[in-house]
Formats: structure tokens, C-alpha cells, sequence
């Protein structure tokens, strides 16, 4: 689970199976090959069948996989989850969305106390091979509850585990990964990232080529984080469509020649912490990002690893951006909630001159 | 279709709609069509981000809103509710500032307009309503005199847990609350026939006890009869009384929904049956109640109202944000105030 | 009681029970009754911490669960269930096991007893009921051999909102589910009067085009008879079924339970109707199915059972707690794993 | 919020109003005067009114205040905070009782979207002056989804203040200020400390003597955390029935040497974040104890904000003492996965031997 490949640095050849497609379409494919691979795969939800989804992740498969695979469900999100569990008993492999990560509370019920534990429960004779998609985080001036992050409730249930991709490319191999396991995953979508483009290589979760920003090449193993950019002075550990933002502000450092690595942690639960320990152990000094609220976020939890690891080594106290302890904001304030580029170089000064006593 | 059998005090003896209130409901319904329509063009053109129509719904909505007492009751909308709010007198910018991105619950003040706070949730808020209306009960008002609580919720908002609860609830406590379904065919891409088994909400009601309308949501008249004899039962101290109001969602979901991947054209002209706008002018012709004179001004009244709303939401600017953090609480707290500082620091580098 | 007139495939050519059944239901039925008595009598003694008897259950409990058809149904329980078990043959010393608080969801296989595990969570495993069930359908067996799900909860448990979702969802897909509601008066301490709003769960299922059986649920036979129409309905691919045991909770809600304080001994004979198990004696008594030596007989079975169930929960040692850590997952995580390395170090010294 | 007053010592007075009472007379007695003062109060949940709770917290209140004002509910949690926040909307004070911690789950959607977010959503015209007692945390081996630590999740969400009082005159007096408040609190009660008996202070919520474990004495602010031992060389931190238990911990700390502090929290929202800086600046040295599992529990958050504050003069990262990433087991496990005695002097071992390098 915790190993981190970094990238060998140099070699720069575009693997053959690699195109150009959206996070849309990458998660759309991912799905439609394991509809195909799966036959106990079914995917279900509010508006997942005829209308492909709201996002369009699931367009075309009832189309093409029959409405006994994909289909709508009345609207009720506990309905939805409490469905997936009587599923996965009876042996198949759910992969049920919510609509809108806020929409995943209603839900909350059947996902902590039925989904997480009914494998524990049965001891071992019930899994629950459920992977949970739900469009997260913010960044599309939505309505209320449509721009929510869940990651540290989710990551504080034992029993789930928690994934979310940055990436075109992570988004295709970790579905498919997550799919196809026999415990509860949790897949978070930087919704936000939908529509940007990026490599996917089809045909190896791991390519060894090396670029920036939603390239595949950065790789790291599937089920650790990944270094999405190298660098010395610094870490920004983030997730999501935070990874994005923090390449930008690692090219804006740059400038100033500060040279900041990104971590993209990619799995949230559980959180490869030797990757943690391998970079700040490195850099000495680390900033985490996110959108969810700072009190009790997953940024306390990244913090406190990469403290317990690399105390020693440590040149100022990891310090957290992310957003405030505040309802998500409605759209005309959603740019001052989300940690922006300023607030993260803002975070990256504040460590970089911090002085002891 | 309007079945009022089984409500303990219909307020049968009510006078008939005068022609004065007759006008009145063309005039609102009149604004409301062309405030819906032309929001949907705001938002192709830029002026707000997103926009959920109420093409269709006029007559459920402003029959239904017409009948609320705003001095003691309280309504409860999710969030296609304009006709209900123009319907009430709510302050029309204020509700529209909800699409303009300006703040989640609306700009309006919703203990004076008693219009709570619009609520993305679907289902999310009737509970409130019944927990609004046994408040209502435990204040001690004779029965005649107490405030009814009215919620808004869609056929595929019915299918929430939350629904049932409050249903529940309401029936056993014998609150004052009318549940008022909007079964407009669709949930986004779902029709009711895949989403509300049985086929009605209203038959839900026998189940707990609850007295329960189906009434021609097209019809604004017999929309607004059944909600004045709802509240007369409420009022009256016997308890919740459900509405579903038969209609059709002629536009897309939202502004975001592209309606041809799940019906067509044929099928929306055949399922969607009167315009309720256009059949209420019938009426009224007809009935010789108002004259070409009367639409005419009514659409020109309405067209000026839309231009001033218009005019309103484009001068709303986005709320300072200092507002995230002081809006949070009552009493703030020390830890937020002084994200609140880091905030202004950092962000208007104050 | 029973009314089956909605039933589409009523199993009205099932042949009545032979003696020799019924005598196993009376065999089943004074089996649950000595081994709940007596694990009140465990608590009292330290055995168990804690139990919820099923008094006066029995026959609800039985008579469902004897028609179970254990080669392809399942059964979703909740936590009062232990007749049910006992009826379907589980392992009673699993079955027990949670009680002796030694694993929450009791310590045998699920999957070869087609029992779900124990649920705490009132009305959390309804909708897995129905989830399971549109499983059969989707696994294409014919109709006659889909495998039916049958749930068990309380008149308490239907209050809460999943119970709504669940029969909406298995109605809309047409699951073949059988939702069981034990309808035993009291939910803790407060009477169905005060917690079902309409007087009867049964009588919801129509809102929802469900057929429902409300069956005297302290009649074995009649129990019997109505959930095998309901499997034959379900299993013909008709659909769910509801169906509402009427029946009276005879002992404390559990163990920690004090019922004295919301109700008197008096209400308690006079709500309690007669004894299922008594009453079904008198019943084989009079028809000439049974004579004294039979009951004899059982009652010495059922003691020499509960024996050796005792000495079986006796010997139950607790679990290694590495369990606390190898159960969670499937394929376990080296954080998790590095946890159960500090627990073995600091805990069992190792 | 913040200010922490330190008991004076040496000064052993018994105070005037002080009376031995168990932590269940303590909040019983609360809520009844709390029903005198303010008429607009109503108390409500599952087995509320007759019965007077399952733990008899608010036994006798229906019978002395009526049934208006102290009611059963139907069993439905959701409906029980939704009514709560109609109520709130009426201008009454709800204080809705959930039966179990577990229970809170199906309630969630309300509590996050709705109580949360009312007066924020209604630009502060909607208060929602709203207590909700949480019997909460394990240690009563009782049936599964009964022994859940809820506290992360509540202190994430923005708009909730979340309290957990350790002692008879803590409960009395938090949930006396609490249900006086116009802002939403969550109020966990340590229900395996409800029997036990300690001093409360009726007239007094800062009494000046100074004595142990349960003692009114060792006072502090109601707003923020609570000395509830002074000590030199290492603060332990924790809240609700770990403050007992860190209390035994550092006595037999005593024994080798070692000088505990033990800081009760009280407020794990907002987090008394000068009570740590205080401490921690003073012992160089903590240790976070909590029975919730340990990824994204309170504990990072915590431990992040000493880090913040104490970095420069720290002499070892944070240690947590915590439940494990597993479901809370049955009664027989149950002392395997509450921090025991053993794990917590093992964490203090760990801080006190951390060597740098
Ligand atoms: C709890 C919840 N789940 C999902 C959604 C996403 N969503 C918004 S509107 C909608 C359909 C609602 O249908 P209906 O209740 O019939 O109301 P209508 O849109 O027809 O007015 C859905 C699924 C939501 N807002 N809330
Ligand atoms: C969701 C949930 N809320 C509360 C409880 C606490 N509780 C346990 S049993 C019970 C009463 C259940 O009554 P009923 O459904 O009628 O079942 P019965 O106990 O009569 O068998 C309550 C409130 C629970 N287990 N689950
Ligand atoms: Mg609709
Ligand atoms: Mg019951």
C-alpha cells in the first residue's frame, strides 16, 4: 500500500496506449470495461441510466449493458446504499453514485454503520465489493450542498477505505482499481476536473515517461500516493483538484526559486504515510491543502504523519490551507473559500521564514 | 379529481373566488410566467449562472401560495418555489439572488416574507414544517386561530425517508401542516411511474391517518380551493391534510438539463396537456371576467417587473466576504474570528 | 384477521399443515420459550450481559420462520429475533454468542443459515432486504424460483424513513421481499398508539400498490399460512408483500429495561391477550394432534436444549482481539496492520 | 472562549452550594431548572417523556413540566432534529435527546445541512438555539452502534459547537450554558461516567478551592478547557470519560517521577487552542487521548495545534493514545480497544524517550 515510485527523471517517450481524454471520459470508459469484464457489476443511482448521470459519467452504458446493469433508482440516498449492501450479499459488485457529495448524508447511516462494518460484522462472510462514486468538492458555483468535502468523515470510518484521482489518467486505473476489489471504496470526483483534459495510458496503470500535471507518467503505484512534480525546498500534500491548483503555485515558486515538490495523496484512507515521510523527509518543510473545512479536516491527520515521521528533521511546523470553518459559500464567494494560489504561497512563506522561539 | 371527502372541516361555505381575486390570480400567474421565462434567458445570456424553471407549475404554485394567511402561517419551498414566493409578496430580487450566486438561502428576510430559507435539499425541508406547526400547537392558539405550516416538495422528493417521517410525525403529534405535492411527471430524468410506486403521493396518505387531495394542478382555481379548505381543516386543530397538485414540468430541470436525452418532444406536447396560463385566460374570457384589455396589461405589468428584477439582480454585487464568517453564529467564536483575520490578511490583504 | 384478498398468487392449494407439523411448531415454538426465559434468567445469574426476550412472540417468530425456504430465501433480522433463528435451525450457540456480548453480529455464518447477521440499528437492514432481493430478480431466475427476502422489524422500526424507502424501492422494481412487522405494542415505552400514525403499518402498504396481511401474530398456524401466501406471491414475481403480526412484547423491552414505569401489570394482562404458546397447546389438545406426553416430551427437549446452548455460551471464551483488526477488511492495510502490532506489543506484550 | 484559569492552590475550602450527585442528577437537575427559566425550552426524543430516558436523564420531567414541554417522538432520528429545527424556527429552545451515539447517523443529514446551516443559510434571522444530547462514547459493553465517538465528524462541521463535560459539575454547568445558547451545540454526554458520583457547585461554575479528579475546584472558564491537573513534565490531553481514566494515569505517573498534566478540553469546537499553547508551552511534552479510532479523529487536530503553537520548544511529536481503525467491538473486546492504562503509559513512555535523529 505505501510504496511511492518517483519517477525516473529524463527518459521522456509517449507510451503507445495514450490518449487525450477528460476525467469524464476516462471514468465513463473505466466503467464501461468493467461492466464488461464484471458481469456482478451494477451501477445505479439518481438519473444513472437514461440520462447518463448528471455529469455524464455514466452515459451510454444502460444503452449498451441493458437496464438490469445500470439503472435509476427512486431518490433517496439511504434507499440507494442500503440497496447496495442487500446487493453485495447476494453476490454482486455495486457501484452506486450519489448525485452530489452533500447528498451523501442522508446516506450516512447505511454507509458507517451497514457498509463499513458488514464485512466485520459477518466476520469475513458478508464483503462488501461497493465502490461509492460521489462527485465532490467545489469550484463549480453550484447550489448549496453541491460543492461539499467528506473525506475526513469517510476516513475516520473503520471499514472504508477512500480514493480520489487528480488526474484523467488515475481516474481511469484507480476506478478500475477500486472496482474490483472486495472491500468498500469511497471515489471521490474532483468534479471541477471533469471536463479537463489530459494522458490516459489505457494499458499501463504505471508509465515510467515523465511530465508534469495530469500526466501519467509522474506514476507511483496505484495504491500509494504520487509525486506529481519534484522538488527540494518544499512539500505541498494535497488531493483532488487541489493537486492542479498546487502545480501552478509550485511553477509560481519556481519563479523565486523555490523549488516545491507535490505530493498527490490519492489514497485518503488509508493515507500512505512513508510517502509522506519520503518527501518532507527530503524537503524538511511541508504546506497540506484542501478545500474541506481546516478544524478536524484530513489536513490535521496528513500533518500530524508527516510530524510524527519527520519531527526531527523538521524545519517549521506543517502548516494547513485549506478552507475555512464555514458553510461552503454560494458561488459569488466561492473564490475566497477555496484555498487559492495566493493563500497556498502565502502558507509556503509562512513556513519557509518561520523561526524558532 | 379533487376529492374533499375526507377532510373533517372543509371550509366549504368559503365565498367563491370574486372576480376582483380571479384577475388578481391571472396577474400573479401572468408575472410569474414571464419572470420564469425570461430568468431562463438571464441565465443564456450571462446575468446568473443556473436557473430551475417553473414553466407549467404557475397554477399549482400561485393558487396554492394565494391561500396562505401571512399573518400567522409559514411556508416551506425546496427550490422551484418563484411562483409561491411572487405568489406571497416575497421581495423578488431577493429570491432571485439565490440564482445570481449571491447567498444559498436567498436575500430576503424569511420571517417577514414567512417564507423560509429556499432549500437545495430535496425533502429537506418537511420536517421543519412540522416541527413549525406543532410549535404552532404547543403555543396554544384556539383551534380557528392557529398558523398552518405549508412545505413544497416534488414527486421525487417523496420517495425521501424524511417524507414518511414527517408524515408520520405530523399525523401522530396532529399538526397544522399541509404537505404540498408538486407531482410535475419528472425527478430530473426519472418519471413518477419509475419513482413513486403506487402511482399517487396523495394515496400515501391514508396510511398515517392524514385527509388527502389529488387536485388538476393546472387548474389555479381548484388548486387554491383545495389549499383554502386544507388550511380551514389545519387551522381548526385536526391535523395535516396532503395536496398533491397533478402537474407538468414543461421546461428542462435545470438550466444545466438537456430534457431530449430522456423525452421527446411528442411526448412532453402529449403528457403535458393545458398550459394552465393559457387555460385560465380561457376561463376568464369566458367567463367574462377579463377582457383583452386586462391580459395585455397584465403582460405589460409583468414585463416591467421583469425589468426590474432584472435591473436588481444585475446590481447585486457579490456580498463582502467577511459575511462567510460572520453569519456563521450567533455568538462567534474565537477560532473563526481569527480565521476571519487571516482571511481579510491574505485575501483582500488588508 | 388475515386478509388475503391482494395477494396475486395466494399458495391457497398449499396443503393445510399435517399433525406432524404442527407438532413442530409446537416443539419450536416451547423451545424458544424455555431458552428466552431462561436467558433472562442467564443476565440475572451473570451469564450473558445483557438479553431481549421475545415473550410472547412466539408464534409471530415461529410461524415465519418455519416457512422459510432455506435452499434459496434469507432472512434480515434485527435484534429480537431469536425464534426466527431457532425455527430456520441456526446454530444457537452463535446465535446467543451476541448477547454473551461476544460478537456483535453473532458468531454464526450468515450465509449457510441464510440469516443476516443480528442488526442493532432499528430498521437497518430493511432496505438490505430489498436490495438482496432485487438481486434474485437480476440474477434471472424464473418466476416460481426467485429466491425471496423476508425483513423483520418493529412497529417502532416502521417510523423510520428507510422503511419508506425500502418498500418504494421494492415496489417500483418489484422486489421479491416480504416486508415481516412484528407489531408488538410497545417500542421500548412507547405504545404503537403513540408511534403508528393510522393505527396499523399493514394498512401503509397500499399507498405504495403493495398487497398486505395484517395476521393474528399470536396464532402460529395462521402466521404460517400467511407468510407461506406471501413467499408464493413474492416467489410467482408479483412483487413485495407486507405483512403485520399483531402480537404483544410479554417481557421487558431487555434486560436494562424497566417496564413498570409506562406500564402497569394490569395493562399488561389485558393487552397481552392470550398465550401463543398456551394457546396453541389448548388448540392440538382439543383438535387431538397432540396428547400430555407430547407436551412432556417437548418441554423435556426444550430443557435439555437450553443445556446444552448454556453450556455452550458458557465455554465461549472472547475472541483473540487480533480479530478487532483482521475482520475489518478483506484485504487488510499496513496502517491497520501496523496498529495491530502496537495492540499485540502493548496489550499482549508481545 | 479561550482563557483557561489555572486553579489557585493551596486553597481547600469547601465551597457553600456544593452536594455530592452523580453525573445523571447533575444533568437531570439542569434540565429541570432549565425548563423553569425559560418557558420557550422543550425537551424530546425516543423514550424521553415517560420513561425519562433510557439513562433517566430526564426522569420526571414530563411529570412535573407536562407533556408539552417534555414528549416522546416517534422512532426517527431524522425526524426528531428536523422537528427541532421547525421548532428553532418558532422561536423555541429544542433539546432533543438521541438515544445512542450510533443513532445519530440516520440524523446526520439534518444535523449537517439543516441545524448547521440555518442561521447561515437565513443570513442569522433563523437561530437555531438547539442542544442535542448525545449519550455518547463506550465503555458499558452494550450492543453494537451504542459506543461510538462522534466528535470528529461533529467538529468538522461548520456551525456546530460541540462539549463534553468529564465530571457532575461540568455536565450541570455546560449544559445549563449550552441550552442558554442561540447557536447549535452538540452535547456528549460520557454515558459509562453517568452512575459516577462527584462534588457539584450549584451556585458556583468557577469555584476557587483546589482538589482532584470530579472536583468542582480545579475550575477554568466555561468556555474552554479545564486543568484538571496541574503537572510539569508532560500534558495529557483528553475529553469526556478519558479525563478519569488520564487522571489514574498520571497518579501512577506520580509514582515514577513523572509530574502529569491532564487538560479536560470540554470544547472540542471551538478548541481551546491557548489551553494547549498554555500547557504544552509550560510541559513541552503531550499526549492526546481519545476512544475514538485514530485516522482523522480529534487527536490530529489537536496535536496539530500544539505543534502549531509549541513547535520551537517541543521535545517530542505528539503522541496519540486512541481506539483503533476498527469498528468498536463487542463488550468482550471493548477493553481491548479503549485506550487502557497500559497504552497510555506507553504513549508517555514514547514522548519521554523521543530522542531527535
Ligand atoms: C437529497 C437530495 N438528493 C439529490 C438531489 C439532487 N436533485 C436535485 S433536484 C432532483 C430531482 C427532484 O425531483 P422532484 O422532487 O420531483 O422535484 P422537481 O425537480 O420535479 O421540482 C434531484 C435528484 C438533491 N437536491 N437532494
Ligand atoms: C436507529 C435506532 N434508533 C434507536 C435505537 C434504540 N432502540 C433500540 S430498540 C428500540 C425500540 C424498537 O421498537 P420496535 O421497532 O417496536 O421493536 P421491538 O423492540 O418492539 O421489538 C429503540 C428505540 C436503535 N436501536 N436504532
Ligand atoms: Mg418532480
Ligand atoms: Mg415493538
Amino acid at each position: 500500500m505505501s510504496e511511492t515510485i518517483t519517477a525516473a527523471p529524463g527518459i521522456e517517450t509517449a507510451a503507445a496506449g495514450v490518449r487525450q481524454m477528460s476525467m469524464q471520459q476516462a471514468l465513463n470508459r473505466a466503467l464501461d470495461e468493467i461492466l464488461a469484464e464484471n458481469p456482478k457489476t451494477v451501477i445505479f443511482g439518481e438519473d444513472c441510466g437514461r440520462l447518463g448521470g448528471v455529469f455524464r459519467i455514466t452515459d451510454g452504458l444502460q444503452a449498451k449493458h441493458g437496464e438490469d446493469r445500470v439503472f435509476d433508482t427512486p431518490l433517496a440516498e439511504s434507499g440507494i446504499l442500503g440497496m447496495s449492501v442487500g446487493l453485495a450479499m447476494a453476490g454482486f459488485h455495486p457501484i452506486p453514485e450519489v448525485q452530489f457529495d452533500g447528498f451523501a448524508y442522508p446516506a450516512i447511516n447505511q454507509i458507517v454503520c451497514q457498509i463499513a462494518r458488514m464485512n466485520y460484522r459477518s466476520r469475513g462472510t458478508l464483503p462488501m465489493p461497493i465502490t461509492l462514486r460521489v462527485p465532490s468538492f467545489g469550484g463549480i458555483r453550484a447550489p448549496e450542498h453541491h460543492g461539499e468535502s467528506l473525506e475526513s468523515l469517510f476516513a475516520h470510518v473503520p471499514g472504508l477505505k477512500v480514493v480520489s484521482p487528480s488526474t484523467p489518467h488515475d481516474a481511469y486505473h484507480l476506478l478500475k482499481y477500486a472496482a474490483t476489489r472486495p472491500d468498500p471504496v469511497i471515489f471521490m470526483e474532483p468534479k471541477s476536473r471533469y471536463w479537463q483534459k489530459g494522458p490516459v495510458d489505457l494499458t499501463n496503470a504505471l508509465p515510467s515517461t515523465t511530465t508534469h500535471d495530469g500526466d501519467p507518467s509522474n506514476g507511483g503505484s496505484l495504491t500509494g500516493a504520487r509525486v506529481a512534480r519534484e522538488g527540494r525546498h518544499l512539500t505541498l500534500v494535497a488531493w483532488g483538484a487541489m493537486v492542479a491548483r498546487c502545480l501552478q503555485v509550485a511553477e509560481l515558486a519556481a519563479e523565486d526559486g523555490i523549488d516545491v515538490e507535490v505530493l498527490d495523496l490519492r489514497w485518503l484512507k488509508p493515507i500512505d504515510a512513508e510517502a509522506l515521510a519520503t518527501s518532507v523527509g527530503k524537503t524538511r518543510r511541508a504546506v497540506v491543502v484542501h478545500e474541506a473545512p481546516l478544524t478536524s479536516g484530513l489536513g490535521a491527520e496528513v500533518a500530524q504523519l508527516i510530524t510524527q515521521s519527520c519531527f526531527a528533521t523538521l524545519k517549521a511546523p506543517v502548516e494547513r490551507v485549506t478552507g475555512f470553518d464555514v458553510p461552503y459559500p454560494s458561488g459569488d464567494l466561492e473564490d475566497e473559500y477555496i484555498p487559492n494560489i495566493d493563500r497556498i504561497l502565502f502558507g509556503i512563506q509562512r513556513v519557509l521564514e518561520y523561526r524558532r522561539g | 379529481m379533487t376529492t374533499k371527502s375526507m377532510l373533517a372541516a372543509v371550509d366549504d361555505d368559503a365565498a367563491p373566488l370574486t372576480h376582483h381575486q380571479l384577475r388578481e390570480l391571472y396577474t400573479l400567474m401572468a408575472a410569474v410566467r414571464h419572470l420564469d421565462t425570461s430568468a431562463v434567458a438571464w441565465q443564456r445570456q450571462g446575468i446568473i449562472p443556473g436557473y430551475a424553471p417553473e414553466l407549467g407549475q404557475e397554477a399549482a404554485q400561485v393558487g396554492s401560495g394565494y391561500a396562505v394567511d401571512r399573518t400567522r402561517d409559514f411556508v416551506f419551498p425546496t427550490y422551484r418555489e418563484m411562483g409561491v414566493a411572487r405568489a406571497m409578496g416575497l421581495d423578488m430580487v431577493g429570491y432571485m439572488s439565490t440564482h445570481k450566486a449571491t447567498w444559498h438561502g436567498g436575500m430576503y428576510n424569511p420571517l417577514e416574507s414567512r417564507f423560509a430559507p429556499i432549500q437545495a435539499v430535496v425533502a429537506g425541508s418537511v420536517l421543519h414544517a412540522v416541527g413549525w406547526a406543532h410549535g404552532q400547537t404547543l403555543a396554544g392558539h384556539a383551534a380557528g386561530e392557529i398558523g398552518v405550516a405549508m412545505t413544497y416538495f416534488g414527486d421525487g422528493a417523496s420517495s425521501q425517508g424524511d417524507v414518511h417521517e414527517a408524515m408520520n410525525f405530523a399525523a401522530v403529534m396532529k399538526a397544522p401542516v399541509v404537505f404540498f405535492i408538486q407531482n410535475n411527471g419528472w425527478a430530473i430524468s426519472v418519471p413518477t411511474e419509475r419513482q413513486v410506486a403506487g402511482g399517487s403521493v396523495a394515496a400515501r396518505a391514508a396510511g398515517y391517518g392524514i385527509p388527502s387531495l389529488q387536485v388538476d394542478g393546472n387548474d389555479v382555481v381548484a388548486v387554491f380551493e383545495a389549499t383554502r379548505s386544507a388550511f380551514a381543516h389545519c387551522r381548526a386543530g385536526n391535523g395535516p391534510v396532503v395536496i398533491e397538485a397533478m402537474t407538468y414540468r414543461r421546461g428542462p430541470h435545470s438550466t444545466a438539463d438537456d430534457p431530449g436525452r430522456y423525452r421527446t418532444l411528442d411526448e412532453e406536447r402529449l403528457d403535458a396537456g393545458d398550459d394552465p396560463l393559457e387555460r385560465f385566460k380561457q376561463r376568464l374570457l369566458t367567463e367574462g371576467v377579463a377582457d383583452e384589455a386586462f391580459f395585455a396589461e397584465a403582460q405589460r405589468l409583468a414585463e416591467a417587473e421583469e425589468e426590474a428584477v432584472r435591473e436588481g439582480i444585475a446590481e447585486l454585487g457579490p456580498r463582502p466576504g467577511a459575511e462567510m464568517f460572520s453569519m456563521v453564529f450567533q455568538e462567534p467564536t474565537p477560532a473563526l474570528q481569527s480565521q476571519a483575520t487571516s482571511w481579510r490578511e491574505e485575501s483582500e490583504h488588508v
